[in-house]
């Protein structure tokens, strides 16, 4: 993955954020706050502003400066969450205008590890965990379009079951069994991040 | 496919009726207008905050509180001598940002400290989390005081925890008193942390709530169905139930209360009746008449309260109740003077 | 048949979605709770009046106002040092009635005799004309304050004439303060009625008021409308518009308000931004900011200011505008303390 | 009419305007604000009320009693307005046990005579003068129930002639053109009333 790769990434996920923010608020709406779609459109808005500001060498610097402007631009649990996600990931990636799918790996591995120590979330808690994990775990090999799909399918299945999951962390644990039936926002925002991948890869 | 539908075809345009421009500038907009309206509080429109024009007190112990915008007057509506040093608005129902919540306690760290007021809720938690590590960095002495009184939620595991509800606002008074006469970071913040162990709350909605991004309640409530232990972002609640008379629901959410945090006959108490901002005010003082007679019954005193709109949920119409077990130091800094545009007295 | 068919069929059986008992008690229970958490002030629960605790003071001259409930917190929650005397609650939405008013009349009359604050609507006019007739049989003098600030309505011949709605507020504050200071009957009066001629309001409601009696909203007004020029009991306004943003919404009141009463560059004023009840603050110090701003460019000064709930109308969404052309008299009795459960400082 | 009719009359009148609170209100919330039924009903209770309480030697004390109850119970516009009627009325008749129909419909006179001093409105400006008025100059004659019958049936159409009107008292005054249309809850009322006196007088 190139700089310029990385950056279309973002664009894309900020597109599908944009395009799918109703829905998004609409879900948290239900078990929430109703602010999940306005804070992620908010944030990737931002995002992309950023980017857009700067030149970038490295790979590693665009999700670090992605990350950073998350978590000053975000705010509520999703701000804090991706933002760590994006710098977790920027920062273990070697240095350089290029990473290699493996490493692009263990960066998404990186955030994930970030987003599980600063929320303190398990997979089953119907979090976005629940499908960064399946999704980071089905990023595999060397293709990186094959990865990015793998992913993204992994991602997708793993927000729709949340819907079948008790909400024990966030907002929606307050709801206890009345979370039960009802899709998780966040992990649906991460489906969409990763399938957004999938569209500027897919050859 | 990813999003299933929504159950209501015409979500995606509400005519969101409210006093408002676009959705998107309600915060700045309404932050704009309390920097006119309060020439005694400084506004950092930039940074968004609000801060006492005196501030940096030097040797003061600095309060600094925050959370998502709706819930006026708190906080902005705190700042001043006798109570909150700062406070930032986030977002409608979204945490601020730690970028924000750093600015503000540098701007009003007097060398002595700062408290970080955060009531739990998962965004607000990480968010005042972070900023006080960067504060940290920069060499800012930072204590947090988190508030979880609504019994509403259990306390578990299995959930975020308790939420921070009406028992802010006692914190933050009998806090900002104590930091007002001198008191140092540590003692500060033992008196908010003491503050919030002796609080309970539980709270009602008899309708959703409407932020201006969605434009239209964020649940329907039936006729004659509330939202038993709702929060005050307008997350559904513990359960619902049937309306009933008030007082058989005061008698309810006092049993709630009581069973979390047990009072005994010769209890003193401070009560906030609070209303969580389209409950009229004569519903209120109905529900505090009820609430004085079952407390008289239980032979607990009331030795202070409050009745009004203070921790509100935008439009919402419902109420919390919070009682608060007082100790005469608590009554002593409640009565202590208190000048901020949501709370004044003694000055 | 006499009586026209309801619209909608189902009518007679609300569900009165509301913190009550049963709806006729509501004024009764909610006097209670006033009593109960405000020792500083008396109620009479028989006679169904609310007076300061150290009431009669002797050759003070006393204010006395009232009018329908459900505008809380005026008038019961501005009877204190400062301001009222007494306050005189009727049920929601109708005047109180004579012997009440004479019964806190007579309560208060320190000698000096007692002023009437009363909103110019038909029931309050006759009411306290009747009580003022019957004070004057037992010797007490009344001088009686018409308040009509309301802009919306013509005030015409063809016309209940104006209604008395946010100037109240000032009026109560202003010639409170006046008798506080010690200022004789006429001259309590006579700056309770400058105050009065000074002021013009405009509000707008997003929403009809629900009382107890009806249960449901009193009129219909759908999702995209407002009512410009409401009243504060429901009334329906001047007309039914389109909703605006709230910058368009403040610049045709404040051209209404002008139309009425001209102000020019270098006035000052007084202006209050009254929320109607369920609106949010966040939304009431918006449209403060915007007000400031295009008084600042008609180089007319606010010289003090108030943004809150006021006056309202039980849970309407809604809220008024009033600007009070200031004098330096005005400017220094409304700075003098006040101590109410509603507005209070310098005390 | 004797004390016992003119009780029996408020009885009626009282159970009238009880079973027809509803549409009263709901009159009221259409051009003003919504209480009328609420209003008269807590006045005639009362007026029933003291007249349980007490005893009466003249149709006068009768009527006089009937109108300082509405008078101290009612409130709002309503109240001074119909009470001063009835203790116009009242105050009106010669003492004694019975009175005339020629008596009675000198003292109706007087009580609309109140109403107009005391409230200021002319016969159009659609508020109860509208149904009051022709029903008294329809009262007439020796004839109590014929009487009662013609009046009834002037107020009823009086009232309904309200809603050709433009209000120019009152609340609905401030809807001005807004107020044609809807019948005026007091007239309303004031039809019921005179109705409830032809339900006992009716052979
Ligand atoms: N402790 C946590 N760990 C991981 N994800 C979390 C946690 N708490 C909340 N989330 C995620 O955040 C989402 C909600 O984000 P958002 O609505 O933007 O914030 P808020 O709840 O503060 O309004 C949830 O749907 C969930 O996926
Ligand atoms: N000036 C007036 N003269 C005669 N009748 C009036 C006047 N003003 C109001 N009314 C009558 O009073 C009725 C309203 O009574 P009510 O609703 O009980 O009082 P309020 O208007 O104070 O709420 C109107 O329908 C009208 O018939
Ligand atoms: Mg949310
Ligand atoms: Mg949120
Ligand atoms: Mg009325
Ligand atoms: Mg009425």
């Amino acid at each position: 993955m190139e700089v310029d790769l990385a950056i279309a990434w973002l664009r894309a996920a900020a597109d599908s954020v944009a395009a799918s923010a109703g829905e998004l608020t609409r879900l948290d709406a239900a078990i929430g706050d109703g602010d999940h779609g306005v804070n992620m459109n908010r944030g990737f808005t931002a995002v992309i502003a950023a980017l857009d500001a700067g030149t970038f060498d490295s790979v590693g610097d665009v999700f670090v400066k992605a990350g950073t402007t998350l978590i000053s631009k975000v705010g509520g649990a999703s701000g804090p969450l991706y933002g760590s996600a994006f710098r977790a990931l920027g920062k273990a990636l070697p240095a350089g205008p290029s990473v290699t799918v493996p490493e692009l790996a263990a960066g998404l591995r990186a955030g994930l590890d970030a987003v599980r120590k600063l929320g303190g979330a398990e997979p089953g808690d119907a979090t976005l965990v629940d499908a960064y994990q399946p999704a980071v775990d089905a990023f595999k090999g060397d293709d990186l379009a094959a990865a990015a799909e793998e992913a993204a399918r992994a991602a997708e299945e793993g927000a729709r079951a949340t819907a079948g999951l008790r909400a024990r962390k966030g907002r929606a644990s307050y709801l206890g069994e009345r979370s039960v039936g009802h899709q998780d926002p966040g992990a649906t925002s991460t489906a969409l991040i990763f399938r957004a991948l999938t569209a500027i890869t897919a050859k | 496919m990813l999003i299933p539908r929504a159950p209501s075809p015409d979500w995606e345009e509400p005519a969101v009726k409210k006093f408002i421009n676009d959705p998107a500038d309600v915060v700045a907009e309404a932050l704009a207008g309390l920097a006119a309206a309060h020439p005694e509080l400084r506004v950092d429109a930039a940074e968004q905050y609000i801060a006492r024009a005196d501030a940096p007190r030097s040797g003061k112990v600095a309060l600094v509180s925050g959370g998502g915008s709706g819930h006026e007057p708190l906080h902005g509506g705190f700042v001043g001598p006798g109570m909150l040093d700062a406070a930032c608005p986030g977002e409608i129902f979204t945490s601020p940002v730690p970028d924000q919540i750093l600015a503000a306690t540098k701007a009003v760290d007097g060398g002595a400290g700062v408290v970080h007021i955060v009531k739990n809720y998962t965004g607000d938690v990480m968010n005042f989390q972070l900023a006080a590590e960067m504060a940290a960095d920069e060499n800012v002495a930072v204590e947090t005081v988190l508030v979880d009184d609504d019994v509403a939620v259990e306390d578990s595991t299995w959930t975020a925890g308790r939420r921070g509800t009406g028992a802010t606002l006692l914190v933050e008074k009998i806090a900002g008193a104590r930091a007002e006469e001198g008191g140092k970071l540590a003692e500060v913040a033992a008196i908010g942390r003491e503050v919030n162990t002796n609080s309970a709350s539980f709270a009602y909605a008899l309708t959703a709530v409407t932020t201006p991004a969605a434009g239209r309640p964020g649940f329907d409530l039936p006729d004659d169905e509330i939202e038993a232990g709702v929060g005050i972002h307008g997350e559904p609640g513990r359960r619902r139930e049937k309306l009933r008379p008030a007082n058989d629901l005061v008698a309810a959410a006092l049993d709630a209360i009581l069973e979390a945090k047990p009072l005994t006959a010769s209890d003193e108490v401070i009560v906030l009746v609070n209303g969580l901002g389209g409950t009229p005010l004569i519903e209120l003082y109905l529900v505090y008449g009820t609430l004085a007679k079952l407390l008289e019954a239980r032979g607990i005193t009331i030795a202070r309260r409050l009745v009004g709109n203070y921790v509100t949920s935008l439009d919402m119409a419902g109420l919390s109740i919070t009682l608060t077990k007082a100790t005469d130091e608590f009554l002593r800094l409640w009565d202590a003077p208190v000048s901020t545009p949501g709370l004044r007295w003694g000055a």
